[in-house]
């Protein structure tokens, strides 16, 4: 086995240093009934040549984003990472570290997770980030408990337009908590209804929406703070906030962000980039890791993890979360490309990503029967179809073209929402792509 | 830019006739925030003029400059080469970090996991065009449920503490369903702060179980302690003192009796994988970590994966999605039977992340699976066991062994062999480092004074463990007469001892220009 | 295994309280030969069993062992990751080794020669399936004859020193076709050792040609010595003193009024990309590094990749394949008409090299032309000749400049600033080790005395030559007062000075059983 | 300019301190005639995503060999390469630094030249190798080179089984050096007629030989120490010394091969790797870099470049070679390559290839009027077909075979050659990659 540096010989040297006479004596505390002489009913070893045919084949059955033209968003978009990015994260002193424990060992890590935390402070208008979470809906699950401990109210209400599977995870999460989650009816187009009442912990909305639109809550954030309750702001599209306000702009309190549009791959759904970014008062109240300043033995400057009093390892069942392994490696690829970016870049970024956005809206209607429902929006919007939009988008694969998300498939009850498509453009789609798009919807349409 | 004065009294470790003029120390270099490398307006992406539009921001337009600084791609690459180089890995030495089990990550599994069929691949395509990824799922969950005997894989989980969480919901719901809920769970000592924190976020108390003298539960307080509000018992196994619960049979019949559920923390599953099968050991539910056993690298703190195994009786709370083999191949169910919009249906717990899982880790998880085969994962469980227990004979003369007697994949000692000498658990962890060796776990677990555990894998060579244990048998000599050096230590680090009190005392968590201008002007 | 005292004994350097048991000290990590680490019949690749066959080896089977070591994937991996270690590079900092053209590698550019239509691509396949290949070939040979203004780009030649083959082969081919064979060429003394060394394999007599005291070559030593045997000049420009041949077109008038060829030593055309075309400067034939100018990684000396720009009177005598254009798309041509049996044909010099070119290398350059573009690359060259004058005017003051006024792309100084201070260029390139810089060339160009030649290149940023120079000034200064200093230096580094002569005397060219058993033995 | 640090006031701060009015100042020096004012006629900058697009499209162009069941050999083999290899030598250590002239800065590469040296003297069965030359062709014209040196002598004797590209390239090298070479007419299947004279410097034979064939030449080297001639083996296949005897066993003064075959990709045919491999008396007159071991100022073990008085930036006219850079990295591809392998890893290595290809000839035999040449060859063998092979070769293309090479490529001018085919098979090739090549073949010659 080429991953195994002991030999027979070795095997048999260390055996006998330990004074036993075969490995199974090592096992003896495992109850005989539970002790496999042989083997599991699994294939044996085999080599790479063996193991990258199998698998290539299997990646081989997919259809490649980068194979069609591509218009799909909902919660993860595709964007160029430059090569430098991937380049950096696999290099071994960062891709094969463990969380740094030894700060001296890991210098290189937690300065890294310092700078992280400051672009995401900075993005989106907050006083403090901490150094990632799971994911954004992971991420707003643990803003909703978190408001849940700071304000020591009972109730969430999550807007209509909050991503539907972000919905599902905080209400996942809140089930056994004591917390009682108000989700408000999906309206595409429509601003939510929101009443708070003195039992109100939090109201969560997202910017841009689900849908696509983009609204002001510096007016909701006025209304929860005269409540007393939190306004939590989710961004599934961190590339927007370099064309628009910052949610901290607008009177967020916690900001749950994802952030694996930039430096990530779609990766068909994970591993992706939880942001967690609040007010510097409620920081003792954050969930996960932080990493800060401080001085070494010289007085030289350097960096440890912080405040880890907030966390399992020492506050154990007081623990503002469970969190422990984290998203490290897909933070340090979002700060590559930020740092790559910079800020000429991200708004240059942003500003193609929308007028694109903005071109493909105006092709799409000039389809018969199609019509953009968005007031605004960044580089995402819904469409609404003259039939519904599931068999539309399976039509559309076979044309070679990935079109959008039908709304059906987040909403299976809402036969309203059947002939709705959330589409997105980026920066990687051509004038070409949006052509094809056109034409193909034409054509199923018809 | 410093002076050679001030090298000197900023370093004073370092004999006057090495102080240098940059701070840098031959290959290795000083490397400032990206924030103080700002070159306003510049740029290290090239990106088109943006085509005419008209813009549909509605009036939300950015005011102000975000304050991000702007740097060339040179200088970037540099940037972060140079911290990586402040770094120690697996790749550059030995990382008996217990609990961790750092081991090899193959090279072979980074090129799979970037192939365009699954790294560029978006969940919500149409199922049609992902069916790979699907088999890919499936793959990895046969596996699994192979390798753990038990019936359901939870594939979701974003690591193990998560993997926790979906465990013990799914507890939770079981019981919920029952109509029989319970207040209590049961968590030993020794366990990890993750599951102590995971059962209180399933809104449950935790009740604490002492040790025995052996190092395992104390199969007599643990039975005391089963009363009928008891939902569960969270065990670790092998357990963080490196030891099987050899009683973990009755363990587990007694759980059972009770009408409560049993939980294992697989994360040491490294020491027996191919060897002894969790389901039967009674387990209900228990989550693996796959950026441990399967060496998906843990990238500085993750990503990582944490799939959990359900017993029959857990499976239909399993969270959402799931794949079912349909007509037309595999198809991915996103919605449970009577969920209200989507949300969680009355039995799955719902849904535990964004979107399917860690789908990159399974690819590497799942290479690596495939290249040990049946027989390779066997051989890994006792070359990782063999490694522990060859350290615990070459140090247990010198260090204190906290239970007598065979360990599985890693060691527990604890500091009585520093009584007496001024030299802590602390200090000797420092000391390791100049010698060139990552410190194994320090202060964990908390059942022992001054704990330390290490956990060398099945990926190291004798000549490494000879290489470790000759060192570390030596420093533990020198502590009779050097603790000044001990507590001096790390003296050859980019960084020499890091003040955590002070980080914690006034917490600077981000950088701010004001703070950089001092900086700049001391 | 060492132990203390002798970790102090071999490291005297380290003071007594940072001697350490292993040898490693914190990060920089010791590692011994591959040969020393061997686990006989160990293997770090896993192959399937040979199916069955009746062996057809002709009796010549291997009888004895190789001798090669056995490891495993992780000590590899770990062996090779500690070597990468004790390497600087551009990627870790400054490196301004000048003649050598140090710049930014972009990681794009590794990226697409892994393309499996490039890097997966054999050179004998049918040419219906290399068709990208051909036109990948056909278009950087389109930007370089755009750039130098030359008719034909002769692109096998694999690194400069074979483009000067090359060229001067063809040069030959042309006066012999011509039936004047001449005996001599006039080589500059400041040249690079591969001009005379080339132009004597091909069986020419180098006559030197000194310098005017501004640096350039003597224009009245140079027409001199244009006798009739003259068969070229091989002049370097810019040269390597930094300047450019201000006198050029003089000297190419010169020149071919003798009857002689002009080739030019382009090693240096950073200086001038998208400036200055070589065609416009008399030139008949031209080597470029494509490892220099176009970026292409020096991967610790190699591969390069060395085309070579010839005028019309020199193309004919181009060496093999060419590519053509006809009905089917591109065509290779590997035989010139009237070779006897494929050999070289009476115009064409022949083959240089087994088959078509660097390829990999002619992707990284395309990539970096194409991202440049006609605006980038003569930025580039207004960079690096900004970079090297801003240096210039930085340290003018603390060490002497070799030729006053304006430099292209690099910097020379010689060593006098260092008369009576007992310090060597040798010493002072040392010095600047321990302060985390690369040293720049030494006692290169011969012309001047302890030559120390600067090259930045245009991807350094402004903050990166202040500090570099505020270090080299500081470090001019105390030569005055710490010539023990430097003397001992480099003293941070994995190893410190290294005997050369030593190595010369007795040479240790590989690894012997025997020698490493000693070496253990002490 | 992502690639350029300089910002516009950059270069104005230093254009000031220099004391110039603009950068066309710092151009003085080139006459005005010789000035471009405006930019050349070329593209302009264009971003990652567009170069990636455009070569991209190059590549698609190619039929990549993994893409089709693959038997080319002909001195350029593909093997699997360990997915450990190309990562290592991406790391920016390796990749972006010079020729170790700094060693104290340098000790990785100079090591791994220094293990490089060693495992290549091993596999020869040599005393000393150089840290590698460009190819194995132009190494095999530098050791025709070296034997005139050392000899004095004017003759160079070429085998006619020598590869034509490695002749053709020893024909260019020694046309002006008043060597002369005398290269025996290609006849597969037959032994050289070989005649010594005083005046011969060397003869050059390979092995395996061009066309797959295995000889023992002990005799010959016997023959040419008679003489007072050296002899010189060229090795384009590595990997086979993995099964057969060495070089260096047989008596072979010089061997001169090439190194692509473990750790590097066949890149449409370069950068390879010249190997170069000589007796140690002879050791002064080798071209090429030496690395060499040596101590530090603290007695500890180091190395460094040595025996540089051979070279050309210290022997100018006098060296023994012109070259400067040679093939570093992929050296080091080759030293992980083999490291990872091993002495069992190799012996199988061979093992498999020469099954694989004993396999594919007994199934080739298969196909009616299609006979093999070969007595004995390891992974490569030469084919008669009962019909020319070049268009052979281009209709198996067209059945997505990429089957050999006609030898007509080779020898245009040799009708009697016209009808045979080069065909290799390493461990890459499946069975039911052979299955569909015979098939193949049985179709396009029926
Ligand atoms: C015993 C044990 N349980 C649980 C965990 C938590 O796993 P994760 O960090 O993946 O959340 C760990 C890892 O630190 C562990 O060692
Ligand atoms: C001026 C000059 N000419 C020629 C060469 C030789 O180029 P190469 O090393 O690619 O053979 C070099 C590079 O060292 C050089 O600097």
């Amino acid at each position: 086995m080429r991953y195994l540096p002991l030999t027979p010989g070795d095997r048999r040297q260390m055996l006998a240093a330990i004074g036993v006479g075969s490995i199974d004596d090592l096992f003896s505390d495992v109850p005989k009934s539970a002790r496999l002489d042989g083997l599991v009913d699994l294939p044996l070893a085999q080599g790479e040549l063996a193991v990258e045919r199998a698998l290539s084949q299997m990646a081989a059955k997919n259809v490649a984003a980068g194979s069609a033209p591509f218009f799909i968003g909902g919660g993860v978009y595709r964007h160029h990472v430059p090569a430098a990015v991937d380049h950096l994260i696999q290099r071994g002193e960062f891709l094969t570290s463990y969380t740094p424990y030894q700060p001296e060992l890991a210098q290189g890590t937690l300065q890294s997770l310092f700078e992280f935390q400051t672009q995401v402070a900075l993005l989106t208008g907050m006083e403090v980030a901490n150094a990632s979470l799971y994911d954004g809906a992971t991420a707003c699950a643990e803003a909703v408990a978190m408001a849940h401990r700071v304000t020591r109210r009972g109730k969430a209400v999550l807007s209509g337009a909050l991503h539907p599977h972000y919905r599902e995870v905080c209400q996942t999460y809140a089930q056994f908590s004591g917390l009682q989650v108000e989700a408000l009816k999906p309206t595409p187009g429509v601003a939510d209804p929101i009443d708070l009442d003195n039992e109100t912990a939090c109201v969560v909305v997202q910017y841009p929406d689900f849908f696509g639109e983009l609204r002001d809550c510096s007016a909701l954030a006025a209304r929860c703070h005269q409540a007393g309750a939190l306004l939590v702001v989710v961004v599934t599209e961190i590339v927007s906030l370099g064309a628009v306000k910052s949610p901290g702009e607008m009177g967020a309190d916690i900001v749950a962000g994802e952030g694996q549009a930039l430096g990530n791959a779609l990766n068909f759904g994970g591993p992706h980039l939880g942001l967690f970014a609040a007010r510097e008062q409620h920081v003792r109240q954050m969930p996960g890791r932080l990493a800060g300043q401080t001085v070494d033995a010289d007085g030289r400057r350097g960096w440890v993890l912080t405040l880890s009093a907030r966390e399992q390892h020492i506050r154990r069942e007081r623990a503002t979360s469970n969190i422990c392994t984290n998203s490290g490696l897909c933070a340090l690829a979002f700060t590559i490309h930020l740092a790559l970016l910079g800020e000429a870049g991200l708004t240059r970024l942003a500003e193609l990503n929308h007028a694109t956005a903005c071109n493909l809206a105006d092709r799409l209607e000039t389809v018969p029967g199609v019509s953009v429902l968005n007031r605004s929006y960044f580089n995402e919007f819904t469409v609404r179809l003259p039939k519904p939009a599931a068999p539309i988008v399976d039509e559309l694969a076979e044309f070679g073209v990935l079109g959008g998300v039908p709304l059906s498939r987040f909403y299976p009850g809402r036969d309203d929402l059947a002939n709705l498509l959330l589409v997105a453009a980026t920066e990687t789609a051509t004038e070409d792509d949006i052509e094809q798009f056109a034409h193909a919807l034409a054509e199923v349409l018809r | 830019m410093t002076g050679w004065s001030q090298a000197l009294t900023t370093h004073p470790a370092a004999a006057t006739e090495t102080a240098t003029f940059t701070g840098n120390r031959g290959l290795q270099l000083e490397e400032k925030l990206l924030f103080e490398q700002d070159s306003p307006g510049h740029c290290g992406v090239d990106l088109p003029e943006p085509p005419p539009h008209r813009s549909r921001l509605g009036g939300l337009e950015r005011q102000r400059p975000i304050g991000l600084p702007g740097l060339s791609e040179p200088q970037v690459v540099r940037h972060f080469t140079r911290l990586s180089q402040k770094n120690y890995a697996i790749d550059s030495g030995f990382y008996p970090l217990g609990s961790c089990t750092m081991k090899h990550n193959p090279r072979l599994n980074e090129k799979l996991a970037r192939l365009p069929g699954f790294a560029d691949l978006h969940p919500l395509q149409p199922q049609s065009t992902t069916q790979g990824a699907l088999e890919l799922i499936d793959t990895l969950a046969h596996w699994l449920r192979t390798l753990t005997g038990m019936p359901a894989m939870a594939l979701s989980p974003a690591a193990g503490a998560h993997g926790e969480l979906c465990g013990m919901m799914a507890i939770r719901a079981a019981l919920t369903a029952r109509g029989d809920p319970r207040q209590r769970i049961l968590v030993p000592e020794s366990a990890h702060g993750t599951n102590p924190a995971t059962a209180a976020t399933c809104g449950y108390a935790i009740e604490p179980i002492p040790n025995n003298p052996r190092g395992r539960v104390d199969l007599g307080a643990l039975k005391a302690k089963l009363a009928p509000d008891v939902a569960a018992l969270m065990l670790t196994n092998p357990n963080t003192c490196g030891l099987f619960e050899d009683e973990i049979l009755e363990i587990a019949e007694a759980v059972h009796a009770a009408g409560a559920f049993f939980y294992c923390d697989g994360a040491n599953f490294n020491a027996i994988v191919g060897r002894v099968r969790p389901a039967d050991l009674g387990i209900d539910a228990l989550h693996l970590n796959l950026h441990k056993t399967f060496s998906t690298p843990h990238g500085g703190g993750g990503p990582g994966s944490g799939p959990v195994a359900l017993a029959a009786s857990l499976a239909p709370h399993a969270p959402l999605p799931w794949i079912v083999h349909g007509e037309g191949g595999r198809a991915l169910i996103e919605h449970a039977a009577k969920g209200p919009e989507g949300g969680p249906a009355t039995n799955s717990i719902g849904r535990l992340k964004g979107f399917h899982g860690q789908i990159g880790m399974f690819v590497r998880a799942l290479a690596y699976m495939m290249s040990h085969g049946a027989d390779g994962l066997r051989q890994v469980a006792e070359d990782a066991v063999l490694n522990a227990n060859y350290l615990r004979v070459r140090l247990q003369g010198a260090l204190s062994l906290s239970y007598p007697g065979t360990c599985m994949h890693e060691v527990l000692f604890d500091d009585r062999f520093l009584k007496d000498t001024g030299v802590t658990t602390l200090d000797f962890a420092k000391a390791m480092i100049d010698e060139g060796f990552h410190p194994m776990t320090m202060y964990f677990p908390l059942v022992v004074h001054g704990a330390l555990l290490i956990e060398p894998t099945e990926t190291e060579s004798k000549a490494a463990l000879d290489q470790f244990a000759d060192t570390v048998n030596a420093l533990a000599a020198r502590t009779k007469t050097d603790a000044a050096g001990f507590h001096a230590a790390p003296r050859l680090t980019p960084r020499r001892r890091l003040d955590e009190t002070a980080a914690a005392r006034k917490p600077v968590l981000r950088w701010q220009p004001e703070l950089s201008k001092q900086e700049a002007a001391e």
